[in-house]
């Protein structure tokens, strides 16, 4: 089943104004860069994204949010984007902030047909408010619902052309969870192999999850807090 | 006299027993393992999805497919695993990662934990804290006694919004390592140099004062 | 003439679109497999764990770690990928397979079908059907109009215990093809040489005839 | 972290009459043989057992079973056990039957933390009796609770010193989840290699997950179904 397209033009047909978009990575680890920028090219607005991480000032999806293209973002954490932090203190984006762990799960619940489950995390804090609390095992728990979205848009490693990826050390992130949880998924690979040059057991995410696939045409990778030690 | 950060750390450290798994948040807890004692043995998980993880990588070898939860280059040890964030969170919600140790702005007697949110001023997110503090049995905070102002952040009660409620064990800062339980903080050791009454009074909650108070061995 | 076994797989394979996932069901379902229309591509799932299940293998290459939820020895195309139970069942629940192909004991006028077990007599358990049919949004039931009794296992309401409520689609038996729609059997087609009377007959649920009621092509 | 123990009866131990335990494998795929061979041995009674299947007649848990071992079995499939079938309809044994997707999702759930979380499957039949219903996206779900166990015991083709294990093609099935939801888990493996040989990219259990692991003595691995087709 050949999921390839030409190129992120193609990847990224269909994706319209208001819709939700899931964006893997974590930081800048992993985040599907040529679709980002392709977003802002295409210039759709309005968007909810639901992404872990917010970009920076430049570069990720702090680019979607200097163009003003985003009207809401569901994340864990934002702390690295000065333009995200003005925008949403001034009330022109949405920001509804999940613990890292239950956005994880709720992405995995919504590609999964989980559409809710209990966790203990935020229980007792504003994450808790309207929702509703049991006990289990002598703890509270709050109700969390599942996340789909349009389109989910994931960066992966190598990927072949049946929409099999396989993902890089802690570029896999949140990319598998999302890739399931996408009406249409888009996987943008660094190295886009045939069917059966992947080792069937080493597939992180299979291709069921994948709707497109394509090379991405190039990788900066950048590097949010390069940290070394002298030899 | 007060720790520094690093005092913090060594001090942390201590708690470390062979064979745990350990997540380090962002800040202090970082340095905790550097100072790992002796002869035991511990594996650092990072929520973003790595067990395993290693000293920071040499200069020129570093990867951007590779960092920890705090965003910062990193390398993997022998035996490490990688793996997604629901995988990464399934460990510690399910309560596989033998401590926690994370930063705070505030602490109370009760065991709440703040540290995400100064309302309309600082707003960056939780990130993965609301998960750890929620499911780990044994979390122990790095933080200073007081803030810039010179008020106390160990409280009777949290001003600012929770992380997380009764979950704290343990708090190691500049001053003191002070344990919560029946709602108080116990005094349990003290900074070198550091006198019980400076403790006292920098302490805003309620503590607890065993007659003896010894120094904590770094 | 009624079909035999291969005639009803034949039959179901016509359904097939190009592009789907597809999962197979023990028995007559497996036998779809065989008799794919030419120019479109399907990818078998079975939910022990494999997508892209290939043929059996040849005498002598079996691997016992590579079966089929029948249990069968088979092999893996090129582009596979081998997953965990909660991963197959996370495709299933969350509707990526297309169409899910799967036998009967009964099955009812609103969709309902009983597949599991018979009380008191044979209780082998539902092992994934009823994920299956509580999840997929297309779902076809290969199986006989009648059982060896002779009576109708196409019914008004499932005598035997429940797999699942109002999920089936459609029904293709040695006989006939049925669609199941605002709680009636659809005639839809039938089996080469078969009269509508004959299946009028060996069907207890209520029964819509159109005028006409074209044959199968097989 | 060194995982490793010597063998069998050193990675049993502590495993008592009226534990619950986990067993790995799909019919006899991917299942633990040596540490059930040796629970025979060991004459613990009364266990409850949560496996996908029971086994058959003379190998796997059909071992247990005819050693009247097990007091319940929790599974989705029990098919193909004369003996099973027989202590079961006599009521000497007690039998927990659970759609297939629903007790992986509840091994996983238990090991991830996740109480409970709603699900389709099942609802409207016996499975569903006495359980809370509840409408999502216009479809009744049923909330499933989380499973346990004081051990449990899976079967690997890899694993390394720290416990990392990787499955070989179908016999991953219920592995992986159970692996995470035993109070103790127990690894068995075709092949035991050092901490630093198995690419950390690939590894399907990590290490966290497993306290002890060893490498099996012997793996009949006994075919169910030998289909093959001739050259």
């Amino acid at each position: 089943m050949n999921k390839v397209v030409k190129n992120v033009e193609e990847a990224l047909v269909g994706i319209k104004d208001d819709m939700t978009l899931m964006l893997g990575g974590f930081g800048l680890c992993g985040i599907p860069e040529n679709s980002i920028a392709h977003l802002v090219k295409m210039g759709v607005k309005n968007l909810t994204c639901i992404s872990n991480n917010a970009g920076v000032d430049g570069f990720g999806l702090g680019l979607l949010l200097e163009s003003k293209q985003v009207k809401k973002m569901i994340s864990s954490y934002v702390g690295e984007n000065d333009e995200f932090e003005r925008q949403m203190l001034s009330g022109e984006l949405e920001v509804d902030l999940i613990p890292q762990g239950s956005l994880a799960e709720r992405c995995r619940a919504g590609g999964a047909g989980i559409p809710a489950f209990y966790t203990p995390a935020g229980y007792g804090t504003e994450v808790a408010e309207g929702k509703e609390v049991r006990i289990y095992n002598g703890k509270p728990h709050i109700l969390e619902e599942a996340l789909t979205a349009d389109f989910a848009i994931v960066k992966a490693w190598k990927g072949d052309t049946e929409g099999n990826l396989i993902f890089k050390a802690t570029a896999r992130n949140f990319n598998p969870m999302m890739a399931t949880a996408g009406r249409i998924t888009i996987a943008e690979v660094e190295e886009l192999v045939e069917a059966g040059e992947l080792n069937p057991n080493d597939i992180h995410t299979p291709g069921i999850f994948v709707q497109r696939i394509f090379k991405g045409e190039k990788f900066e990778k950048r590097i949010e807090q390069r940290t070394v030690r002298q030899k | 006299m007060a720790l520094d950060k690093v005092g913090i750390a060594k001090r942390i450290a201590q708690e470390l027993r062979d064979g745990w798994y350990v997540n380090l948040g962002i800040g202090i807890p970082t340095l905790v393992a550097n100072y790992i004692p002796e002869g035991i043995e511990v594996e650092f998980q990072s929520e973003n999805g790595i067990l395993g993880m290693g000293a920071f990588p040499f200069e020129g070898e570093e990867d951007a497919d590779l960092i920890n939860a705090g965003k910062q280059t990193i390398t993997a040890r022998k035996g490490a695993s990688f793996f997604d964030s629901a995988t990464s969170f399934a460990m510690i919600r399910g309560q596989h990662v033998q401590l926690t140790v994370l930063g705070a702005m505030e602490v109370s007697q009760n065991g709440d934990i703040a540290n995400w949110k100064i309302p309309g001023k600082m707003v960056k997110g939780m990130g993965g804290a609301m998960d750890l503090v929620a499911s780990a049995e044994n979390i122990i905070v790095a933080m200073m006694h007081s803030n810039k102002a010179g008020e106390s952040k160990i409280l009777s009660k949290c001003t600012l919004p929770l992380t997380g409620v009764g979950c704290v064990k343990k708090v190691v800062t500049e001053l003191a390592v002070l344990e919560i339980k029946d709602g108080k903080f116990h005094l349990i050791e003290r900074a070198p140099g550091v006198s019980v009454e400076e403790i006292i009074s920098k302490t805003e909650g309620e503590l607890v004062i065993p007659n003896n108070v010894p120094e904590m061995v770094l």
